[in-house]
């Protein structure tokens, strides 16, 4: 187990250097000078020429590349072109708040939605299957950030329960999680039924039903735990997609995290910004997945023993995981 | 009479995580115009690889194909293409071998078009044609296959093999996912082609009591390699080898009078990756000794008759020995 | 109080999709002395695992449907029990093995577990003597105990179907039903998984209903036969009454279509046509379409039950008694 | 035996899909919002753009049926123009995005070995961005735009099909009938298109069609942030940004753009929902 984690920490290197050298690349294909964008339209091309040697953006890509890399592995991801603050300083300061906004909204989207989707899968063939599944759906493709207005609306103004910015108390972080975390409940919901009835379907399930188990501990026991095979690879997924919809809820609720950083960056033109938020957003994601991947590694045995190298692997028959696409933002 | 198919010492080799998986383990055999060879052996001993080999759907690790003389292991395209047309494949899962998008006369028509060289309407009567010979009506012409029942998908599969008439077949268990009463109409529905064209089939089976009923000679594998091979009267009348004994008793007879006293084999069949030199039957052979871990070669005890152990005369003693002392 | 330890009567089920009712399982009639094993023969369709799954009541319902029937088991109808009842009868008293031992284990727990739940679940024991008894359980099956805590994955085909008979056979059943239990086995293991079989019968005095399409196990492991067509049991009877003295001609056929290792002939007497359409079944004999010796009376009413000799039992109007 | 249809499947899919009451609803309003995106501007009550002054923020009443916005144009004409924008950034972006993806996924599940090595590692560096951050970031390199975000997330969202292709392929390639195809001589140009690809579809349709309903959300939240469709053009996100200020007072003005949205995801995702158990051929029997 420690040599396959330590194996894909190794595999992450290449991946991180890879999206530094695309962020890179991007930048320089499009239009608009940064030097330009700090000094305003009415510094003289001889400053904005100046500054731009200041910057290094006048040398060649290879050497930029190597540049960014060689101070990023310092712990140095420049200085913001608009604050002059140091990025990584302020990224780290930032970084705790969209950790927690995230990883409560991951939570709450679990514990709601497992039981929820149980819950429908359960109750196939009834009214309260057809209502769950309805339900889920209108929650999957509601817009977060029109949803979080609606909220805003509702608890920030019209009761005044709760604030409808910032995240001065407790309080303050009702709101954004439970904005990002509702149609995540309904996707995973939805991915935990359609396990289970997959799963309900199988001969196992027969064999555990003719032992004259129960049906709750048939469902429970034996169920339950198969089904949640899948939803955990989607877990990795939607992380993921909770950390671009933090971007936005981050601005709607003016929470300081690096979602908000990010968007400012990319307004502003504010290369170093970019790069780095890109990098410990994808890094971040990542390990995500990794944790993912383990914790998947722990429950199924047949991936276990794959990873431990004592099972004999079948020629023709890979293993292939699929990290399967989210329809949520 | 010149051998219609040549077979030297062909290997096809797998590479997996694990090592070198030997699935085809220089293989010989020669099959005359007319004949059928019967290729015997459990799951995983190659029987199904050996086939394809010959077939090139799989490139050949090693050894000789030769077809009609012409040598066909490594051939080009215009080689392949023409071959294809002499030899043709017969799948194992109705099921699984028709594309499910295809109607009965689209798949039964599917290897005309390609061959080119026929108008439509030429090739929509050479198709009628040949749906009428394997027996499926023409009111099923547009059906697809999920609308019909296994015995017809198979006859599909055999009408599309017969359609670039060719001179040998390789017949991938051909039969064994149907039902017995559906199993006997299309093992006599190919014993009548036979018959009629003249063609030569290695019929590829797990079913010994199948094989025998439809084969001249019969081959048993096992782990890649040959163990024995007879004509089929001989192999059932005169056993030689250790695995095919094990195999024959084993079979369950529909017959509740002539009970016969079971071989049973200690353990499973192991793994065909990076074997050891020697009889790769030995683990499991109640007869092996030292001499059985060195290099196996078959040996001809009788015409046409190989068997791959080295002790096959002394087994026939103990045999019989056994057999008396359990009376 | 009768030797029989199930009887089936009349039992019909259907399965009822979108589009059309299957008449899976019409009418049938079926009994099981204590101690003995039958053989539920016939092809794929033909409802012997619908039979076989009604005993237990696990078929899944929706779509399935019992119209009619009972089930008796040592005079207790089954179908008329609770739930809860029914629990205690569910891998106590009579249990089932599968198919496919490839997907009759969960994945994702020991074999050891698995055996030792149902243990745990019929007797008042503790867990370590459930797992202790489990261990026994997998050396009754010839697998060494040390193999407890591995999971399904490890084991081989024929090993997991050992797996599973061990879990069946856990509490001791009176009666085991096993759903062609080596079909999907290579012959040299469905030969020792057999032998291992017969030998755990007759030690432990379980009966057993064997469902197979395989007459030749039939003939080495079965004291008496049913032959199932079509939702239909065309004739019942010793395994000496079918093999010798067959006399339904789907039976007679069934034989003729056999490849056999004794035979010199050069072709096989298959039965002609397929069997009918189970969401459209005619309305006299079934059979009566592939039926070499079909008279117009047999199109017209469905043939009654005879016994044509005691304990042999057709349903064919061409039989007579003997 | 009943007459057969030429497009048998097509006709089983349908079939299928007839059973399932709220796909097919699901198909009418999807068909009628093509219908309004195309005659957009030819059935609005007012012209999107005309403003008024004095009718600011006006509440609903026989001309505006919707009220109006602060600068006094018609909701209800904005909302239907703005349907176009809005499946066009569905629509294009997930033909971008499947076009693409479906290319590599093929590719790469058919010739396997080295290319599908290659494939896979460019897929993961691509994926460990998080999707939507992709989006949002190239969405801002390449400035705002309809024509860029529609771009922006037909390029982010292309990996999900590459994968989702390259399983399927992989899963239909092992089918015998692929063999059988070889075994008569099919070239490789002919297995994949004739016998692969529409095999290796179902799955993919599924996912187009509810992909279209995650980039129109996507979408709109581009444009609400600002870096999707620019004013004056009207655009559900957009709108909802120009009301979120009024949100205290005009609460309407963000409620109607959000119910089309969500209408309109609705209904990809029941209509996606539907063609999955149309197309699932364990339900076949």
């Amino acid at each position: 187990m420690a040599r396959y984690i330590a194996k894909r920490l190794l595999m992450l290197i290449p991946v991180l250097l890879g999206i530094s050298l695309v962020v890179l690349i991007l930048i320089n294909i499009t239009p608009g000078d940064p030097a330009r964008m700090m000094l305003g339209t009415q510094a003289t091309e001889e400053k904005v020429q100046e500054v731009r040697e200041e910057l290094g953006l006048n040398d060649p890509l290879p050497v930029r590349y190597g540049r960014f890399i060689w101070d990023v592995l310092h712990g140095d991801f420049g200085t913001s072109y608009m604050t002059g603050r140091p990025v990584f300083d302020e990224m780290m300061q930032r970084f705790p708040y969209t950790l927690l906004l995230v990883s409560i909204s991951l939570g709450i989207s679990i514990i709601l939605g497992i039981p929820l989707g149980v819950f429908a899968a359960t109750h196939q063939y009834t009214w309260k299957d057809n209502a769950a599944i309805f339900i889920s759906l209108f929650c999957v493709s509601m817009p977060s950030f029109w949803f979080a207005l609606l909220l805003i609306r509702w608890f920030g103004v019209n009761l005044r329960w709760l604030p409808i910015s910032g995240i001065a108390s407790w309080k303050g972080w009702v709101l954004p999680c439970v904005s990002m975390a509702l149609g995540l409940i309904a996707s995973i919901a939805r991915q935990t039924r359609s396990n289970l009835l997959e799963v309900i379907r199988q001969d196992y399930i027969t064999t555990a039903r003719a032992k004259g188990l129960s049906e709750g501990k048939v469902i429970y026991r034996h169920a339950l735990k198969n089904a949640m095979i899948p939803v955990i690879m989607v877990i990795g997924g939607i992380f993921g997609s909770l950390l671009g919809g933090a971007m936005i809820s981050e601005v709607i609720f003016s929470i300081p995290g690096l979602g908000q950083y990010t968007m400012t960056g990319l307004f502003n033109r504010d290369y170093p910004v970019i790069q780095g938020s890109v990098l410990i957003l994808s890094t971040l994601f990542a390990i995500v997945i990794l944790i993912v991947d383990a914790i998947f590694a722990l429950v199924d045995p047949r991936i276990r023993s794959q990873y431990s190298g004592k099972g004999k692997r079948k020629a023709g028959k890979r293993f292939e995981k699929e990290t399967q696409a989210v329809e949520t933002v | 009479m010149a051998a219609l198919l040549e077979v030297h010492d062909l290997m096809k080799y797998f590479k997996t995580p694990g090592g070198m998986l030997h699935a085809v383990d220089g293989i010989n055999f020669t099959l005359n115009e007319g004949k059928t060879l019967g290729v015997v052996g459990e799951s995983g001993c190659g029987k199904s690889t050996l086939g394809r080999t010959i077939l090139h759907l799989l490139d050949a690790t090693g050894g000789q194909v030769l077809f009609e003389g012409r040598d066909i292991t490594n051939p080009n395209k215009s080689e392949l293409h023409r071959m294809r047309e002499d030899m043709q494949i017969i799948f194992q899962d109705p099921f699984s071998s028709l594309d499910p998008r295809m109607s009965v006369c689209e798949a039964i028509m599917e290897p005309l078009i390609l061959r080119g060289g026929m108008s439509r309407a030429d090739m929509l009567a050479e198709t009628r044609q040949l749906m009428d010979t394997v027996g499926i009506a023409a009111r099923f012409e547009n059906s697809y296959p999920h609308e019909l029942d296994g015995g017809r998908r198979q006859r599909i599969g055999i009408a599309r093999a017969l359609s670039l008439k060719p001179k040998f077949i390789v017949c991938d268990e051909p039969v064994s996912a149907l039902d017995v009463s559906i199993q006997a109409q299309i093992i006599n529905l190919m014993l009548d082609l036979q018959e009629e064209r003249g063609l030569a089939y290695m019929f590829v089976t797990h079913d010994l009591s199948v094989v025998k009923y439809i084969s001249d000679d019969i081959m048993v594998m096992y782990l890649g390699q040959m163990v024995e091979k007879a004509p089929a009267e001989e192999l059932f009348r005169n056993t030689l080898h250790p695995y095919t004994k094990a195999l024959l008793s084993a079979i369950p007879i529909p017959s509740i009078h002539d009970k016969k006293k079971r071989i049973l084999l200690q353990g499973e069949i192991t793994s065909p990756i990076n074997p050891k030199p020697g009889c790769r039957f030995m683990a499991r052979c109640q007869y092996a000794t030292g001499e059985c871990a060195c290099q196996q070669t078959l040996v001809e005890c009788s015409p046409g008759h190989f068997v791959g152990c080295c002790r096959y005369e002394a087994v026939k003693y103990e045999a019989i020995n056994n057999m008396e002392e359990s009376k | 109080m009768t030797d029989n330890l199930l009887e089936i009567h009349n039992l019909a089920v259907e399965y009822h999709t979108d589009d059309a009712v299957i008449y899976a399982v019409n009418n049938i009639n079926l009994t099981i002395k204590q101690g003995e094993t039958i053989g539920l023969v016939g092809e794929t369709g033909a409802g012997k695992t619908t039979i076989a799954k009604s005993a237990l009541r696990i078929l899944p319902t929706p779509p399935a449907r019992l119209v009619s029937g009972e089930i008796l088991y040592k005079s207790n109808d089954l179908l008329r029990l609770s739930e809860k009842e029914m629990r205690k009868i569910r891998g106590n008293k009579i249990a089932m093995i599968f198919q496919d031992p490839m997907t009759a284990l969960n994945p994702i727990e020991t074999v050891g577990f698995q055996i030792a739940e149902t243990i745990k679940l019929h007797n008042r024991i503790s867990r370590v003597e459930a797992e202790r008894r489990a261990c026994d359980m997998l050396e009754m099956v010839g697998i060494p105990m040390e193999r407890f805590s591995d999971f399904p994955h490890q084991f081989s085909g024929g090993m997991k179907q050992r797996v599973v008979i061990a879990m069946a056979l856990a509490c001791n059943p009176e009666l085991l039903l096993a759903d062609e239990p080596t079909t999907a086995l290579d012959v040299t293991i469905q030969a020792q998984v057999l032998e291992m079989m017969q030998s755990l019968k007759e030690r432990l005095g379980t009966s057993v209903m064997l469902i197979t399409h395989d007459l030749g196990v039939v003939a080495d492991f079965c004291d008496s036969v049913a032959v199932v067509y079509a939702g239909e049991i065309v004739e019942r009877g010793t395994v000496e009454h079918i093999f010798d003295f067959a006399a339904h001609p789907y039976t007679i056929g069934l034989f003729g279509s056999l490849p056999r290792l004794d035979s010199k002939s050069r072709r096989l007497k298959p039965i002609k046509g397929l069997m009918p359409d189970p969401t459209n079944l005619p309305k006299g004999c079934r059979f009566c379409d592939r039926c070499p010796e079909a008279t117009a009376q047999c199109a017209e009413a469905a043939p009654e039950e005879i016994e044509i000799a005691p304990g042999h039992i057709v349903k064919c109007i061409l039989a007579r008694v003997k | 035996m009943k007459k057969k249809r030429k497009q048998s499947r097509l006709y089983d899919v349908w079939r299928q899909l007839k059973k399932n009451k709220l796909a097919v609803v699901a198909l009418v309003v999807l068909v009628l919002l093509v219908l309004i995106a195309i005659l957009g501007p030819y059935i609005a009550p007012h012209p999107y753009e005309q403003q008024n002054a004095k009718q600011a923020y006006a509440d609903s009443s026989a001309e505006h049926l919707l009220g109006t916005d602060k600068l006094g144009r018609d909701i209800l004409s904005r909302l239907i123009v703005g349907t176009r924008q809005s499946l066009e950034m569905g629509v294009i972006a997930v033909a971008i995005a499947a076009v693409i993806g479906m290319t590599i996924g093929a590719i790469a599940g058919f010739y396997g070995k080295w290319v599908d090595n290659l494939c896979m590692r460019l897929l993961d560096i691509y994926q460990a961005i998080p999707m939507f951050l992709l989006c949002i970031t190239l969405a801002a390199i390449l400035g705002p735009s309809l024509q860029n975000a529609i771009i922006a997330l037909g390029i982010g969202t292309v990996p999900g099909y590459a994968r989702l292709m390259r399983a399927s392929v992989l899963t239909v390639r092992e089918k015998e009938y692929v063999e059988a195809a070889r075994a008569i001589n099919a070239g490789d140009a002919r297995i994949i298109l004739k016998h692969i690809v529409p095999n290796a579809m179902a799955p993919l349709i599924v996912e187009i069609t509810m992909g279209v309903g995650a980039c129109i959300l996507a979408g709109s939240a581009l444009s609400f942030i600002g870096l999707g469709v620019q004013p004056p053009t009207p655009e559900w996100g957009a709108m909802i940004s120009e009301a979120r200020n009024v949100m205290r007072e005009h609460p309407t003005l963000a409620l109607y753009p959000g119910i089309c949205v969500m209408i309109s995801v609705l209904a990809c995702n029941l209509l996606g929902d539907g063609l999955r158990d149309a197309l699932d051929p364990r339900l076949k029997n």
